[in-house]
Protein backbone atom coordinates (compact mmCIF):
# COMPACT_ATOMS: atom_id res chain seq x y z
CA UNK A 1 0.00 0.00 0.00
CA UNK A 2 1.20 3.76 -0.77
CA UNK A 3 -1.88 5.15 0.13
CA UNK A 4 -1.32 8.25 1.58
CA UNK A 5 2.62 7.90 1.08
CA UNK A 6 3.69 11.72 -0.33
CA UNK A 7 7.22 13.14 -1.43
CA UNK A 8 7.57 16.67 0.16
CA UNK A 9 10.56 18.98 0.70
CA UNK A 10 11.02 20.23 4.49
CA UNK A 11 13.09 23.99 5.10
CA UNK A 12 14.43 24.74 8.19
CA UNK A 13 15.43 28.16 9.48
CA UNK A 14 17.80 29.56 12.30
CA UNK A 15 18.22 27.01 15.04
CA UNK A 16 16.48 24.42 13.38
CA UNK A 17 18.87 24.40 9.91
CA UNK A 18 22.05 24.58 12.66
CA UNK A 19 20.52 21.49 14.50
CA UNK A 20 19.02 19.54 11.14
CA UNK A 21 23.06 20.41 9.35
CA UNK A 22 21.19 21.24 6.21
CA UNK A 23 18.68 24.00 5.21
CA UNK A 24 15.85 21.45 3.15
CA UNK A 25 15.70 17.76 2.43
CA UNK A 26 13.17 16.08 0.06
CA UNK A 27 10.92 13.45 2.42
CA UNK A 28 8.51 10.34 2.13
CA UNK A 29 6.20 10.90 4.29
CA UNK A 30 2.22 9.77 5.53
CA UNK A 31 1.95 12.79 7.18
CA UNK A 32 -1.28 14.31 6.82
CA UNK A 33 -1.10 17.74 8.46
CA UNK A 34 1.95 19.99 9.35
CA UNK A 35 2.18 19.29 12.73
CA UNK A 36 2.78 15.18 11.97
CA UNK A 37 5.71 17.09 9.33
CA UNK A 38 7.07 18.74 12.57
CA UNK A 39 7.01 15.64 14.84
CA UNK A 40 8.22 13.35 11.99
CA UNK A 41 11.27 15.49 11.76
CA UNK A 42 11.91 16.25 15.72
CA UNK A 43 15.13 14.76 14.88
CA UNK A 44 16.15 16.89 12.76
CA UNK A 45 15.06 20.02 13.67
CA UNK A 46 15.81 19.07 17.52
CA UNK A 47 13.23 21.09 18.98
CA UNK A 48 12.84 20.02 22.87
CA UNK A 49 8.76 21.97 22.58
CA UNK A 50 5.89 20.94 21.30
CA UNK A 51 5.50 23.33 18.42
CA UNK A 52 3.52 26.15 19.95
CA UNK A 53 5.99 28.79 20.12
CA UNK A 54 6.67 27.89 16.46
CA UNK A 55 4.86 28.66 13.18
CA UNK A 56 4.86 26.70 9.79
CA UNK A 57 4.40 27.53 5.98
CA UNK A 58 3.72 25.26 3.53
CA UNK A 59 4.40 26.63 -0.07
CA UNK A 60 5.22 30.12 1.10
CA UNK A 61 2.02 30.79 2.60
CA UNK A 62 1.88 31.51 6.62
CA UNK A 63 -0.13 27.46 7.44
CA UNK A 64 -1.96 26.19 11.19
CA UNK A 65 -0.50 23.06 12.50
CA UNK A 66 -3.57 21.45 11.29
CA UNK A 67 -3.35 22.74 7.79
CA UNK A 68 -3.42 19.01 5.32
CA UNK A 69 0.42 18.28 3.77
CA UNK A 70 -0.21 17.59 0.14
CA UNK A 71 2.14 15.68 -2.00
CA UNK A 72 4.72 18.15 -3.32
CA UNK A 73 4.56 20.28 -0.89
CA UNK A 74 7.57 22.16 0.87
CA UNK A 75 6.74 22.72 4.22
CA UNK A 76 8.68 25.50 6.27
CA UNK A 77 9.48 25.26 9.87
CA UNK A 78 10.47 28.17 11.27
CA UNK A 79 11.46 28.62 15.04
CA UNK A 80 10.38 31.20 17.24
CA UNK A 81 10.68 34.40 15.71
CA UNK A 82 12.67 37.29 16.80
CA UNK A 83 12.19 40.28 14.84
CA UNK A 84 12.97 43.71 15.50
CA UNK B 1 5.46 48.64 1.87
CA UNK B 2 7.75 46.56 3.74
CA UNK B 3 11.41 45.27 2.74
CA UNK B 4 14.50 43.35 4.08
CA UNK B 5 17.49 44.75 3.32
CA UNK B 6 21.18 43.64 3.85
CA UNK B 7 22.18 47.71 3.33
CA UNK B 8 22.56 49.66 6.39
CA UNK B 9 19.27 51.53 6.94
CA UNK B 10 18.42 55.24 6.11
CA UNK B 11 16.02 56.76 8.16
CA UNK B 12 16.63 60.23 6.58
CA UNK B 13 15.52 59.05 2.83
CA UNK B 14 12.70 56.26 5.02
CA UNK B 15 11.42 59.53 6.02
CA UNK B 16 11.50 61.93 2.97
CA UNK B 17 9.39 58.83 1.08
CA UNK B 18 6.74 59.33 3.72
CA UNK B 19 6.58 63.22 2.90
CA UNK B 20 2.77 64.22 2.67
CA UNK B 21 1.27 67.64 2.34
CA UNK B 22 -1.87 66.26 3.68
CA UNK B 23 0.45 64.83 6.81
CA UNK B 24 0.51 66.55 9.82
CA UNK B 25 1.42 63.78 12.70
CA UNK B 26 4.68 61.54 11.95
CA UNK B 27 5.81 58.94 14.23
CA UNK B 28 9.11 56.43 13.88
CA UNK B 29 10.23 53.41 15.65
CA UNK B 30 13.81 51.98 15.44
CA UNK B 31 14.93 48.89 16.83
CA UNK B 32 19.18 49.54 17.32
CA UNK B 33 21.02 46.60 18.75
CA UNK B 34 21.91 46.80 21.65
CA UNK B 35 24.91 45.69 24.05
CA UNK B 36 23.03 44.11 26.65
CA UNK B 37 20.22 41.33 27.06
CA UNK B 38 19.00 39.73 30.14
CA UNK B 39 22.39 39.98 31.77
CA UNK B 40 24.74 38.72 28.29
CA UNK B 41 26.67 41.39 27.13
CA UNK B 42 26.16 41.22 23.51
CA UNK B 43 29.09 42.17 20.61
CA UNK B 44 26.91 41.95 17.48
CA UNK B 45 23.83 40.47 16.23
CA UNK B 46 22.56 38.35 13.50
CA UNK B 47 19.63 38.28 11.85
CA UNK B 48 18.20 35.76 9.92
CA UNK B 49 14.84 36.65 7.83
CA UNK B 50 12.78 34.31 4.97
CA UNK B 51 11.86 37.58 2.49
CA UNK B 52 9.24 35.88 0.90
CA UNK B 53 6.87 35.42 4.20
CA UNK B 54 8.49 38.87 5.65
CA UNK B 55 7.04 40.80 2.92
CA UNK B 56 3.59 38.51 2.63
CA UNK B 57 2.74 38.71 6.35
CA UNK B 58 4.45 42.10 6.79
CA UNK B 59 2.11 43.75 3.84
CA UNK B 60 -0.96 42.15 6.14
CA UNK B 61 0.73 43.86 9.23
CA UNK B 62 0.78 47.59 7.33
CA UNK B 63 -3.07 46.87 5.64
CA UNK B 64 -4.14 45.65 9.58
CA UNK B 65 -2.86 48.94 10.92
CA UNK B 66 -4.58 51.29 8.31
CA UNK B 67 -7.74 49.74 9.03
CA UNK B 68 -7.25 50.08 12.80
CA UNK B 69 -5.26 53.55 12.32
CA UNK B 70 -6.48 55.44 9.31
CA UNK B 71 -2.38 56.75 8.53
CA UNK B 72 -1.73 58.03 5.11
CA UNK B 73 1.42 56.29 4.43
CA UNK B 74 3.83 53.66 6.15
CA UNK B 75 7.19 52.10 5.67
CA UNK B 76 8.89 49.20 7.32
CA UNK B 77 12.34 48.21 6.71
CA UNK B 78 14.23 45.08 8.31
CA UNK B 79 17.63 44.64 7.93
CA UNK B 80 19.50 41.05 7.87
CA UNK B 81 23.17 40.13 8.55
CA UNK B 82 26.06 40.57 11.02
CA UNK B 83 25.22 44.11 12.79
CA UNK B 84 27.20 45.95 15.30
CA UNK B 85 26.01 47.52 18.24
CA UNK B 86 24.21 50.65 17.65
CA UNK B 87 23.18 49.96 13.98
CA UNK B 88 19.23 49.86 12.97
CA UNK B 89 17.82 46.41 12.87
CA UNK B 90 14.56 47.57 11.68
CA UNK B 91 12.87 50.76 10.95
CA UNK B 92 8.77 52.05 11.20
CA UNK B 93 7.92 54.83 10.07
CA UNK B 94 3.99 56.29 10.03
CA UNK B 95 2.77 59.92 8.68
CA UNK B 96 -0.89 60.55 9.63
CA UNK B 97 -2.94 63.61 9.48
CA UNK B 98 -3.57 63.57 13.32
CA UNK B 99 -0.79 62.37 15.87
CA UNK B 100 -2.72 59.66 17.30
CA UNK B 101 -2.91 57.45 14.41
CA UNK B 102 1.05 58.17 13.66
CA UNK B 103 1.31 56.60 17.26
CA UNK B 104 -0.63 53.64 17.53
CA UNK B 105 -0.14 52.59 14.14
CA UNK B 106 3.75 52.99 14.60
CA UNK B 107 3.21 50.49 17.83
CA UNK B 108 0.77 48.28 16.47
CA UNK B 109 3.39 47.97 13.19
CA UNK B 110 6.29 47.08 15.06
CA UNK B 111 4.64 44.94 18.03
CA UNK B 112 3.26 43.09 15.08
CA UNK B 113 6.14 42.52 13.25
CA UNK B 114 7.90 41.14 15.92
CA UNK B 115 5.60 38.31 16.65
CA UNK B 116 4.44 37.11 13.11
CA UNK B 117 7.27 37.48 10.83
CA UNK B 118 9.88 35.05 10.05
CA UNK B 119 12.66 36.51 11.59
CA UNK B 120 15.21 35.18 13.53
CA UNK B 121 17.88 37.15 15.71
CA UNK B 122 20.95 35.31 17.07
CA UNK B 123 23.07 36.90 19.83
CA UNK B 124 26.74 36.62 19.46
CA UNK B 125 28.44 37.26 23.27
CA UNK B 126 31.51 38.69 24.80
CA UNK B 127 32.67 35.33 26.30
CA UNK B 128 32.23 34.16 22.21
CA UNK B 129 29.01 32.00 22.57
CA UNK B 130 26.36 32.61 20.93
CA UNK B 131 22.57 31.71 21.14
CA UNK B 132 19.79 32.30 18.60
CA UNK B 133 16.81 34.87 20.93
CA UNK B 134 13.30 33.25 22.06
CA UNK B 135 14.99 29.70 21.23
CA UNK B 136 16.52 28.60 24.29
CA UNK B 137 14.13 25.52 24.40
CA UNK B 138 14.04 25.06 20.69
CA UNK B 139 17.24 23.02 20.21
CA UNK B 140 20.29 22.52 21.98
CA UNK B 141 22.31 25.25 21.75
CA UNK B 142 24.27 26.71 23.54
CA UNK B 143 23.32 30.03 25.27
CA UNK B 144 20.54 30.87 27.39
CA UNK B 145 19.09 34.36 24.97
CA UNK B 146 16.01 35.07 25.96
CA UNK B 147 13.26 37.17 24.76
CA UNK B 148 14.43 40.52 23.79
CA UNK B 149 13.00 44.12 23.30
CA UNK C 1 17.07 68.91 26.98
CA UNK C 2 14.90 71.30 24.86
CA UNK C 3 15.23 73.78 22.48
CA UNK C 4 13.30 76.34 20.16
CA UNK C 5 14.86 77.23 17.00
CA UNK C 6 14.15 79.63 14.14
CA UNK C 7 15.90 77.31 12.11
CA UNK C 8 14.88 74.21 10.11
CA UNK C 9 15.19 71.67 12.22
CA UNK C 10 17.18 68.28 11.03
CA UNK C 11 16.28 65.25 12.94
CA UNK C 12 18.95 63.19 11.13
CA UNK C 13 21.73 65.30 13.38
CA UNK C 14 19.20 65.06 16.37
CA UNK C 15 18.83 61.28 16.23
CA UNK C 16 22.28 60.65 16.08
CA UNK C 17 22.81 63.05 19.34
CA UNK C 18 20.20 60.24 21.21
CA UNK C 19 22.94 57.51 20.18
CA UNK C 20 23.54 54.79 23.01
CA UNK C 21 24.75 51.50 23.22
CA UNK C 22 22.38 50.32 26.15
CA UNK C 23 19.54 51.49 23.45
CA UNK C 24 17.34 48.97 21.78
CA UNK C 25 13.84 50.92 21.48
CA UNK C 26 14.27 54.51 19.81
CA UNK C 27 10.96 56.52 19.23
CA UNK C 28 10.93 59.71 17.46
CA UNK C 29 7.32 62.51 16.51
CA UNK C 30 7.47 65.03 14.21
CA UNK C 31 4.66 67.64 13.63
CA UNK C 32 4.73 68.84 9.53
CA UNK C 33 2.52 71.83 8.61
CA UNK C 34 -0.56 70.52 6.77
CA UNK C 35 -2.62 71.75 4.53
CA UNK C 36 -5.32 71.41 5.87
CA UNK C 37 -7.15 72.42 9.36
CA UNK C 38 -11.05 71.88 9.93
CA UNK C 39 -11.94 72.82 6.88
CA UNK C 40 -9.99 75.59 6.26
CA UNK C 41 -7.08 75.35 3.45
CA UNK C 42 -3.66 76.24 5.20
CA UNK C 43 -0.68 78.12 3.52
CA UNK C 44 1.78 78.27 6.04
CA UNK C 45 2.07 78.46 9.46
CA UNK C 46 3.41 80.76 11.84
CA UNK C 47 4.96 79.73 14.91
CA UNK C 48 5.66 82.00 18.38
CA UNK C 49 6.77 81.16 21.54
CA UNK C 50 8.12 82.81 24.77
CA UNK C 51 11.41 80.76 24.99
CA UNK C 52 12.40 81.58 28.66
CA UNK C 53 9.40 79.21 29.61
CA UNK C 54 9.29 77.18 27.13
CA UNK C 55 12.22 76.00 28.57
CA UNK C 56 11.87 75.91 32.08
CA UNK C 57 8.55 74.14 31.66
CA UNK C 58 9.77 72.02 28.68
CA UNK C 59 12.46 70.51 31.03
CA UNK C 60 9.84 69.52 33.72
CA UNK C 61 7.90 67.67 30.91
CA UNK C 62 10.85 65.79 30.11
CA UNK C 63 11.71 64.86 33.98
CA UNK C 64 7.80 63.91 34.05
CA UNK C 65 8.39 61.58 31.14
CA UNK C 66 11.37 59.85 32.99
CA UNK C 67 9.86 59.42 36.18
CA UNK C 68 6.64 57.44 34.28
CA UNK C 69 8.97 56.13 31.65
CA UNK C 70 12.33 55.33 32.60
CA UNK C 71 14.27 56.16 29.02
CA UNK C 72 17.64 56.53 28.35
CA UNK C 73 17.84 59.79 26.29
CA UNK C 74 15.23 62.15 25.24
CA UNK C 75 15.19 65.52 23.41
CA UNK C 76 12.62 68.29 21.49
CA UNK C 77 13.20 71.13 19.63
CA UNK C 78 10.48 73.49 18.13
CA UNK C 79 10.51 75.98 15.60
CA UNK C 80 9.03 79.00 15.66
CA UNK C 81 8.64 81.58 12.92
CA UNK C 82 7.34 80.97 9.09
CA UNK C 83 6.63 77.67 8.24
CA UNK C 84 5.79 76.49 4.69
CA UNK C 85 3.55 73.41 4.49
CA UNK C 86 5.53 69.81 5.00
CA UNK C 87 7.93 71.33 7.17
CA UNK C 88 8.27 70.14 10.75
CA UNK C 89 7.46 72.47 13.53
CA UNK C 90 8.76 70.57 16.42
CA UNK C 91 10.22 67.26 17.14
CA UNK C 92 10.52 64.42 19.79
CA UNK C 93 12.92 61.59 20.39
CA UNK C 94 13.37 59.03 22.78
CA UNK C 95 15.69 56.17 23.07
CA UNK C 96 15.35 53.85 26.09
CA UNK C 97 16.53 49.82 26.62
CA UNK C 98 12.99 48.87 25.13
CA UNK C 99 10.37 50.06 22.79
CA UNK C 100 7.81 50.41 25.46
CA UNK C 101 9.41 53.65 27.41
CA UNK C 102 10.38 54.84 24.02
CA UNK C 103 6.98 55.02 22.97
CA UNK C 104 5.28 56.15 25.83
CA UNK C 105 7.60 58.63 26.92
CA UNK C 106 7.50 60.29 23.17
CA UNK C 107 3.63 60.55 23.30
CA UNK C 108 3.83 61.85 26.78
CA UNK C 109 6.33 64.26 26.16
CA UNK C 110 4.35 65.40 22.55
CA UNK C 111 1.18 65.73 24.41
CA UNK C 112 2.20 67.70 27.26
CA UNK C 113 4.26 70.27 25.17
CA UNK C 114 1.28 71.14 23.23
CA UNK C 115 -1.03 71.82 26.51
CA UNK C 116 1.37 73.23 28.50
CA UNK C 117 4.16 75.22 26.95
CA UNK C 118 3.61 79.14 25.59
CA UNK C 119 3.74 78.65 22.15
CA UNK C 120 1.24 79.46 19.81
CA UNK C 121 0.25 78.91 15.71
CA UNK C 122 -1.19 81.48 13.73
CA UNK C 123 -2.73 79.55 10.92
CA UNK C 124 -2.55 81.65 7.22
CA UNK C 125 -5.12 80.44 4.83
CA UNK C 126 -5.07 80.51 1.01
CA UNK C 127 -8.01 83.02 1.25
CA UNK C 128 -5.79 85.63 2.38
CA UNK C 129 -7.32 85.13 6.00
CA UNK C 130 -4.91 83.61 9.13
CA UNK C 131 -6.14 83.27 12.53
CA UNK C 132 -4.56 82.14 16.05
CA UNK C 133 -5.23 78.14 16.48
CA UNK C 134 -7.63 77.46 19.37
CA UNK C 135 -7.91 81.27 20.25
CA UNK C 136 -11.09 81.74 18.35
CA UNK C 137 -12.77 83.51 21.26
CA UNK C 138 -10.19 85.18 22.51
CA UNK C 139 -10.21 88.02 21.06
CA UNK C 140 -11.92 89.40 18.21
CA UNK C 141 -9.98 88.57 15.65
CA UNK C 142 -11.08 87.28 11.92
CA UNK C 143 -10.85 83.50 11.55
CA UNK C 144 -12.45 80.68 12.77
CA UNK C 145 -9.57 78.04 13.76
CA UNK C 146 -10.08 75.93 15.96
CA UNK C 147 -7.72 73.04 17.85
CA UNK C 148 -5.55 71.40 15.18
CA UNK C 149 -3.36 68.37 16.12
CA UNK D 1 -3.80 106.29 50.45
CA UNK D 2 -1.53 104.13 47.98
CA UNK D 3 -2.36 101.30 49.98
CA UNK D 4 -2.48 98.26 47.83
CA UNK D 5 -1.36 100.16 45.08
CA UNK D 6 1.56 98.81 42.90
CA UNK D 7 3.34 98.93 39.69
CA UNK D 8 3.57 96.31 37.32
CA UNK D 9 4.20 95.41 33.88
CA UNK D 10 2.11 93.18 31.80
CA UNK D 11 3.27 91.73 28.67
CA UNK D 12 0.83 90.59 25.73
CA UNK D 13 1.32 86.91 24.12
CA UNK D 14 0.48 86.20 20.45
CA UNK D 15 -3.61 87.50 19.75
CA UNK D 16 -3.21 89.31 23.65
CA UNK D 17 -0.15 91.43 21.83
CA UNK D 18 -1.89 91.66 18.41
CA UNK D 19 -5.18 92.97 20.38
CA UNK D 20 -3.39 95.69 22.61
CA UNK D 21 -1.36 96.88 19.96
CA UNK D 22 1.33 96.51 22.35
CA UNK D 23 3.78 93.55 23.19
CA UNK D 24 4.02 95.15 27.27
CA UNK D 25 3.11 98.32 29.45
CA UNK D 26 3.49 99.56 32.71
CA UNK D 27 0.63 99.65 34.40
CA UNK D 28 -0.33 101.29 38.29
CA UNK D 29 -2.94 98.79 39.71
CA UNK D 30 -4.93 97.82 43.01
CA UNK D 31 -4.47 93.97 41.56
CA UNK D 32 -3.91 91.57 44.09
CA UNK D 33 -4.18 88.39 42.07
CA UNK D 34 -3.12 87.47 38.11
CA UNK D 35 -7.03 87.12 37.61
CA UNK D 36 -7.09 90.65 38.70
CA UNK D 37 -4.77 91.70 36.46
CA UNK D 38 -6.47 89.44 33.48
CA UNK D 39 -9.46 91.09 34.12
CA UNK D 40 -8.20 94.77 34.83
CA UNK D 41 -6.54 94.45 30.95
CA UNK D 42 -9.75 92.86 29.19
CA UNK D 43 -10.10 96.12 26.94
CA UNK D 44 -6.56 95.77 26.16
CA UNK D 45 -6.11 91.54 25.30
CA UNK D 46 -9.62 91.44 24.46
CA UNK D 47 -10.21 87.90 25.57
CA UNK D 48 -14.18 87.49 25.44
CA UNK D 49 -13.86 84.20 27.41
CA UNK D 50 -12.82 83.95 31.77
CA UNK D 51 -9.17 82.99 31.86
CA UNK D 52 -10.08 79.23 31.87
CA UNK D 53 -7.71 78.61 28.83
CA UNK D 54 -5.49 81.04 29.03
CA UNK D 55 -2.37 80.60 31.37
CA UNK D 56 -0.15 83.07 33.43
CA UNK D 57 2.99 83.76 34.41
CA UNK D 58 4.70 86.04 36.79
CA UNK D 59 8.28 86.92 36.76
CA UNK D 60 9.20 84.36 33.84
CA UNK D 61 7.41 81.33 36.37
CA UNK D 62 4.55 79.69 35.36
CA UNK D 63 1.49 81.11 38.09
CA UNK D 64 -1.87 80.88 38.95
CA UNK D 65 -4.51 82.64 38.69
CA UNK D 66 -5.05 82.77 42.56
CA UNK D 67 -1.06 83.79 42.84
CA UNK D 68 -0.57 87.38 44.63
CA UNK D 69 0.63 89.99 42.45
CA UNK D 70 2.96 92.00 44.06
CA UNK D 71 4.83 95.44 43.41
CA UNK D 72 7.77 95.20 40.41
CA UNK D 73 6.22 91.94 39.23
CA UNK D 74 5.95 91.25 35.55
CA UNK D 75 2.94 89.35 34.60
CA UNK D 76 2.46 87.62 31.02
CA UNK D 77 -0.64 86.87 29.66
CA UNK D 78 -0.93 83.98 27.55
CA UNK D 79 -3.65 82.95 25.42
CA UNK D 80 -4.73 79.26 24.68
CA UNK D 81 -0.97 78.12 23.54
CA UNK D 82 -1.12 75.99 20.01
CA UNK D 83 2.58 74.04 20.04
CA UNK D 84 3.18 71.41 17.92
Amino acid sequence: MTSGMKTITVRYFAVFREHAGVAEEVRRTTATTAHDVFEETRDRHGSREPNGHCKVAINDHMAHWETPVNDGDTVLLFPPVAGG
Amino acid sequence: MIEVTRDPIDPFALQQSLANPAAGGYCAFEGWVRNENEGNEVERLEYEAYDPLVIEEGEKVLVEARERFPYLSARCVHRVGLLEIGECAVWVGVASKHRDEAFKACRYIIDEIKQRLPIWKKEHYANGDSGWVNCERCASHGSAAAIAD
